[in-house]
């Protein structure tokens, strides 16, 4: 109770900061091309009126926080859940994506980072082209991914959440070798004088060390793999999904949806980051964690 | 030296070298070096001559750059996979994300012993260690002296024939100390282990050897071998008697002998 | 016994060409490819030669040499026996001549194995691959104490494994008849980057060295500051760790149109979802980093009376450095996905982005793989050099000292 | 009823209402087809979607396809329902550009992915560089939208007559503050959406007759369109278009562009079209056999 | 006690309770101590039973749960602040990514003090440990004792006026400690510093203090304080003197009697 209400203090403070920046931008941004209107209309508004137009345009380049709120708002909670033009839904249909690409991506992501540190052949020779194959611009063969996996009739969730896999399995292989690596010396001495098996030593300590490597490494992992969900849904047309709608805004430069749909990415994705930080913050505890 | 018994450890020009940053470091020269079985060998000598390093050699840690030793007759490495020893580090080494009966828990999972029996281990080297009530603490709660003493349980549980000690009892008070060096000697005693005991303490490498192997430094060398004549059986008092005091000047004088401190 | 360790792969090798030597005998024979008896006995016979020399107890550096030679000359040749199967002059000199198999996926490359190059084809690639393999494993379990050796073997491996992705890629393109347009072989992709190193400097030239070094810079630079400035002040921790956490997971397909509305179509808007991209990564190491140092040395600065930001700068920036280097890692890649990405969305008619939208949409799909080669190149470079400054900068991690 | 895939050139909209009222209305179902349309996007390159088998027809530009049919996927015309283009370019009146001659040292908006070739076929004509400078023009590679005009970061760009276009005007231009050059009125037009499927296929039969029926009922759905615009917008938004005002006007825009539904292919706006993609070395060879007029010919009596 | 003298530490009815997991554990209780300035204060007693945690309360590393306690007339978090003492822990907590030099300019650099400066009391806190060579090693490559003296001589160089030490001496051996009691005992008279010192050597305790607070476990308090009537000038052969006899014997009756192995 106590730790929330100190979170909402700075929480709203800053959220309000940023509102009033936006305002200040949303005015700036908007002016120059109101002024073009207002010259063709041949009119020449007083300023506060000036001010009032600029942030109510139909299709802004930075619309109105208000713009955003009541867009925001209609399509979350005035539309059934079940329709497609709801945030909810499309946000549903992005997030089930997610999910699975991202457990995918942290269970190959783990397999790899295990293979490369307990043998040497894959350390030695996997790494550089796993390395290799995240400077690959997704977006660029995802298209391709997605034709040849529909050709073998593979559809619906499955390629989107392939391509998420692969944006998401990189930072916990990263992450996880790292984190695999970083037990003391004297501890791994001690399995050693155990002749604990590799298994033994890989599980009495490598994981356990590697936890706090893991969780970071899963709240990068859990946003990039929303980027991969979103990516995977342009080149199935679109359809559905936050990457739909944000599509479907950019056609038609119906900027608010852009906006609205990009909050809800946002909201999407700082919940899943506060889903995995706080299961990290529980298995901490649950390790014996110190406070801080 | 004890030719009779079978050696279970026997080392002959052993030599190890580290390779530093700033040029090599000879931590270990010509070392020759038998211990019997059911022996209890002390090792003294000045900070940074080699007792850990040559503890660590035996326990295949490391391995020794020029020179030759064996375990049980085995390469130290084979005697390793054989679990021929327990090992007690010169820092705790408890594992922070285990309460301390999990820790003394560890090496009995790894050889994989029934809940059971784990239980019952746990409990007789805690109690030994005078650590019961404090099994399910986590290692940041203990103190340093409470650490030493739950990574001693977690040897002791491990149970093994040769026992490695690397100042066990070195942030231990002397009360504690004393009561740890009996229960150790009546361990010892009880079970003919084999023990290898690196102490700064003289009085305690006196009461408690069959023999003492003092070191000198850079290179570590073995500078003195001295058999102890003390009985077994061995009260604390013995340490009041003149042949202990005898023992212990030898010791100091080589140790002296040995030191940088000469001024 | 004595002189013979079979290993498995070797073994395995033995077998598939046992096999395609029986199939060789089998009524109807693989149709187009191999038709050449000389060289289909001498692959044949060099595999048969190098899985067998390989069982014999060899020194490691004989045998492993063996194999390499024995796989790479049967690959190469078997690669070549498919000439015939070589799509990119055909499909430019004689375009419809040749007939394309279409189909579903997986008969189309059951088709293509069968009527294509045939099953002895694959089967002969296989083994060659398994004792590549072989050759790898030996390699990998090599430890020369010489420096020069261990450096040329820390280039080799990966080279041999990479080396087979291009083979095996090459010979299904070819071998299994892919159309040109979905997958060209790496041959085809290497001559196109051979024939366009100025197109393809121009588009590093404005993608690498404008955007995406600004971007990363700039954007890590951020996020590190970020998590500074969080870790300085609580009240900041509380409330922007959350709304950084919601803005910098910002999806780069929304975001890049924005930035191009905003920063213009030139490589600024490009930098600037670089910027957005690396933020996130970094801010979350970097906020787990600073609360990697253990207690005692925290207590110990302590007891100096030390200040924040002798603290930070002498004991846990030090001890975050692991972490931070991890965002610095995963940001090396991502900068250049997402300054790639970002211009598909309006670019000057120069960058690899551009490029691979545009060549794509001309069905040059071997200039798109050609970019992205090089892309893959250039990330694999940024990425190690990152990482050799991770090596010089944490000597003291345990993960860098031993293990 | 025989299955058929179609794979689109863009998003679901009104560009391609045909298809969805023939399916919507059971024209297909009437042939006995069973039809699938699947949406593009820019991601979608519709020939590598054909060759990879995903698709059984598509909807492209020509100078997508006779490129795909050079790199071994022998795409065929069967079809072409568009008969003008729809893209131009345009430039705001209050603007430096009024006439061609105003081109020089200014910067274009141009849409790439294949569809940039009527533009550099008409810079050609006029002997202008692309590679920017005082002597030639600076292209730009436009998004979908028409921010790049809005925001001033072009002096002209490329739209469609459907499309784009109102949005200019919803975002506050009137048609007489813009200036227009539409490529089909200059006579630079390449053939815009067209049916294609693979020329080995067509060789059976069976497939043929299935390309009939398809084109049959697709050219039907296009009348139905053409006559009911609204419903036909109405349709597209029932399959997922967005904004059913622009559908209503996209509609009546693309109903020019269909002249008469006969889908058949005018060979001189192919020839044309073929030349104008020669003499710019997109492709390199005369295109051989790369429409046939065999199905509109059974289908359209 | 030593009422002439201003207090530099001075607590009454200092407690301090931890919360764990499994409970409340009273580390401290009802301590009462007023230490002047100059004096050389032991703390002896059983392992675990709050030593540690009295050094830390006074160097404001733990808060305590009752009481009071001031440290020169301030309280403890002032006088951290005005840097008033300095503090050697009881494990070595040397950074990695240092070499033992720049490790032991730590502090110096913290003070901001000048480059010569800072290189001349490296160079010479290090030969006081006898660690002249090791200068360019990092911690990982220095054996246990060794980390433990670069971390005495870290303290040292930061030459504060009260002296908290934990067990500094605990993984040395005798030589080396014998050596560095004397250059410890030599330090305090010269600069009549006040050191607060933890220890389980009952001889370094009288040897070294002029007050012996000897404690005793669960909760901690103090049990006994014994004033040393040995002179400040203190040969080591002080040591076989029946005074120091003696008083070492009280201790240890102390300690005893506060002990929980008294079966
Ligand atoms: N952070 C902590 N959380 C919970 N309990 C603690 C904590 N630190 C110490 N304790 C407990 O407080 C008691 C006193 O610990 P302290 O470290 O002061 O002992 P000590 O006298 O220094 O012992 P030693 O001689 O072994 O170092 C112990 O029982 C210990 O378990
Ligand atoms: N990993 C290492 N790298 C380099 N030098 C090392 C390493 N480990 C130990 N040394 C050096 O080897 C010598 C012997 O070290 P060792 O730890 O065996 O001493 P020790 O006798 O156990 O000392 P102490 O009583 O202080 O623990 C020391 O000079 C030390 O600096
Ligand atoms: C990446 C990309 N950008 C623009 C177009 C041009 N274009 C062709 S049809 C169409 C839809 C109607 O406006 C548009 C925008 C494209 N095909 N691909
Ligand atoms: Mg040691
Ligand atoms: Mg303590």
């Amino acid at each position: 109770m106590d730790s929330f209400r100190s979170k909402i203090i700075p929480v709203t403070t800053i959220l309000a900061a940023v509102v009033v920046a936006w305002y200040v931008f949303a005015v700036v941004l908007n002016a120059p091309f109101q002024r073009d209107l207002d010259q063709r209309a041949n009119e020449s508004p007083g300023t506060a009126e000036f001010i009032g137009k600029t942030l109510s345009q139909p299709k802004p380049t930075l619309p109105a926080p208000h713009q955003v709120a009541v867009n925001f708002f209609e399509n979350t909670f005035l539309r059934s859940v079940t329709s497609n033009r709801s945030l909810v839904y499309n946000a549903w249909v992005t997030l089930s994506s997610t999910l699975l690409g991202f457990a995918f991506g942290t269970a190959l992501g783990i397999v790899i980072a295990v293979g490369i540190v307990h043998v040497a052949t894959l350390d030695r020779s996997l790494m550089p082209w796993v390395i290799a194959s995240q400077t690959i611009p997704i977006l660029a063969v995802a298209p391709m991914i997605i034709v040849v996996l529909a050709a073998v009739g593979i559809t619906g969730l499955i390629p989107k959440a392939l391509i998420s896999t692969y944006l998401s399995f990189f930072p916990v292989t990263v992450g996880m070798v790292k984190g695999l690596r970083s037990p003391e010396l004297m501890h791994l001495d001690l399995m050693h004088t155990y002749n604990a098996s590799r298994a033994q030593t890989f599980w009495k300590l490598r994981v356990p060390a590697s936890v706090p490597f893991l969780f970071t490494s899963m709240k990068v992992a859990v946003a990039a793999s929303l980027v991969g969900a979103i990516v995977g849904e342009l080149p199935t047309g679109a359809v559905a999904g936050i990457g739909a709608k944000l599509l479907a805004g950019a056609y038609y430069s119906q900027s608010i949806d852009i906006w609205s749909a990009l909050v809800a990415g946002s909201v999407v994705a700082a919940l899943l980051v506060m889903v995995v930080g706080v299961a990290g913050r529980l298995v901490d505890r649950a390790m014996g964690g110190r406070p801080a | 030296m004890t030719g009779q018994s079978p050696a279970v450890v026997s080392a002959s020009k052993l030599g190890l070298t580290f390779q530093t940053n700033d040029g090599p470091v000879q931590a270990l020269s010509n070392v020759d070096l038998t211990i019997g079985k059911g022996e209890f060998v002390s090792f003294i000598g000045p900070s940074g001559c080699g007792k850990t390093t040559l503890l660590r050699v035996i326990a295949d840690l490391e391995k020794p750059t020029s020179g030759a030793i064996s375990v049980n007759g085995m390469t130290p490495e084979q005697a390793r996979e054989k679990r021929a020893y327990g090992y007690v580090f010169q820092a705790a080494a408890l594992f922070p994300w285990r309460t301390i009966e999990r820790n003394v828990a560890l090496p009995l999972e790894i050889i994989g012993l029934s809940k059971a029996e784990q239980a019952e281990r746990i409990k007789r080297t805690l109690e030994l260690v005078n650590l019961a009530g404090f099994e399910k603490k986590y290692p940041w709660q203990l103190s340093g002296g409470m650490q030493q003493r739950a990574s001693i349980a977690r040897a002791l549980a491990f149970d093994a024939d040769l026992l490695l000690m690397d100042e066990p009892f070195g942030a231990l008070d002397e009360i504690v100390r004393d009561h740890l060096n009996e229960q150790l000697l009546e361990l010892w005693e009880r079970t003919n282990k084999t023990i290898c005991f690196v102490t700064h303490s003289i009085p305690e490498a006196v009461y408690l050897s069959t023999r003492i192997v003092v070191m000198s430094p850079r290179p570590g060398r073995v500078s003195d071998v001295i058999e102890s004549t003390l009985p077994r059986k061995r009260p604390l008092d013995i340490r009041e008697t003149p042949e202990f005091l005898a023992i212990a000047a030898r010791v100091r004088d080589g140790l002296r002998a040995g030191h940088s401190y000469d001024d | 016994m004595s002189w013979l360790k079979p290993s498995w792969q070797a073994v395995l090798a033995l077998a598939l060409c046992l096999l395609a030597v029986a199939l060789g005998f089998a009524p109807k024979p693989d149709a187009a490819t191999l038709a050449q008896p000389t060289t289909k006995w001498l692959i044949i016979g060099m595999l048969l030669v190098a899985a067998l020399v390989s069982a014999a107890r060899l020194a490691p550096v004989v045998e492993a040499l063996m194999l390499f030679i024995g796989a790479h000359l049967a690959a190469w040749l078997l690669i070549h026996s498919i000439g015939g199967f070589e799509r990119t002059e055909l499909a430019l000199t004689l375009p419809g001549i040749v007939p394309a198999i279409f189909g579903t996926w997986t008969q189309f490359i059951w088709n293509a194995m069968a009527r294509g190059a045939g099953i002895t084809f694959f089967l002969l690639i296989a083994a060659a691959w398994l004792l590549a393999w072989r050759c790898v494993a030996l390699l990998a379990a090599l430890r020369p104490t010489d420096t020069l050796a261990r450096t040329a073997l820390h280039m080799i491996i990966p080279a041999i494994f990479g080396a087979w992705i291009l083979i095996i890629w090459e010979a299904v393109t070819r071998g299994a008849g892919i159309p040109f347009i979905l997958l060209p072989p790496p041959s085809a992709i290497g001559a196109r980057i051979a024939g366009s190193l100025p197109v393809l400097g121009a588009d590093v030239r404005q993608t690498i060295f404008k955007a995406v070094i600004f971007g990363y810079v700039v954007g890590s630079g951020a996020g590190f500051l970020a998590a500074i400035a969080a870790d300085r002040v609580p009240f900041l921790r509380r409330g922007l760790l959350p709304i950084g956490n919601m803005v910098s997971a910002l999806p780069i397909i929304g975001v890049a149109p924005i930035m191009v509305m905003w920063f213009g179509f030139d490589w600024q808007s490009k930098a600037a979802v670089v910027i957005i991209m690396t933020f996130f990564p970094m801010l979350v190491n970097t906020v787990a980093g600073l609360a990697a140092s253990g207690h005692m040395e925290r207590d110990l600065m302590r007891t100096y009376a030390s200040g924040y930001w002798p603290t930070l700068i002498k004991l846990r920036l030090p001890a975050a450095a692991p972490f931070i280097f991890n965002a610095l890692k995963i940001n090396s890649t991502l900068a250049l996905i997402g300054a790639i990405v970002a211009e598909f969305f309006g670019t000057p008619v120069v960058g690899m982005g551009f490029r691979i939208s545009t060549e794509v949409g001309r069905m040059n799909i071997d200039m798109v793989w050609a970019e992205i080669a090089v892309a893959a190149l250039a990330g694999s470079v940024f990425y190690g050099v990152v990482a050799l400054v991770e090596r010089a900068v944490t000597f003291w991690h345990p993960s860098v000292r031993g293990g | 009823a025989d299955k058929v895939t179609l794979q689109l050139k863009w998003v679901t909209q009104a560009q391609f209402a045909g298809y969805y009222v023939a399916k919507a209305k059971g024209f297909y179902e009437a042939e006995g087809l069973d039809v699938d349309i699947k949406p593009g996007g820019p991601d979608i390159a519709p020939e590598q979607v054909i060759a990879g088998g995903g698709a059984d027809v598509i909807v492209d530009w020509m100078g997508g396809a006779l490129a795909a049919r050079e790199k071994g996927v022998p795409l065929v015309n069967i079809a072409q329902p568009f008969k003008k283009a729809g893209m131009e370019l345009v430039c705001p009146k209050d603007g430096p550009i009024k006439t061609e001659a105003d081109f020089k040292g200014h910067t274009l908006g141009v849409w790439f992915f294949g569809n940039e070739y009527p533009f550099y076929a008409w810079m050609n004509k006029l002997g202008l560089k692309t590679e920017g400078g005082p002597d030639g023009v600076t292209v730009l590679k436009q998004s979908f939208d028409v921010q790049p005009l809005i925001q001033k970061q072009a002096d002209c760009i490329s739209v469609m007559t459907y499309n784009e276009y109102w949005q200019l005007i919803d975002a506050g231009y009137k048609p007489e503050q813009l200036t227009v050059f539409n490529y089909s009125a200059m006579g630079n037009d390449l053939l815009e959406d067209g049916l294609y499927a693979l020329g080995d296929k067509l060789k059976d039969p069976a497939f043929e007759d299935k390309m009939v029926r398809f084109v049959r009922a697709s050219m039907k759905g296009w009348k139905y369109a053409v006559d009911n615009s609204d419903e036909a917008a109405g349709i597209v938004m029932d399959n997922g278009g967005q904004d059913e005002n622009h559908q209503k006007r996209m509609m009546g825009e693309v109903a020019k562009l269909i002249d008469n539904a006969d889908g058949k292919l005018i060979p001189e706006a192919y020839e044309r079209t073929a030349k104008a993609l020669l003499d710019q070395k997109i492709i390199t060879k005369q295109p051989e056999g790369a429409y046939t007029t065999a199905i509109t010919d059974k289908a359209i009596k």
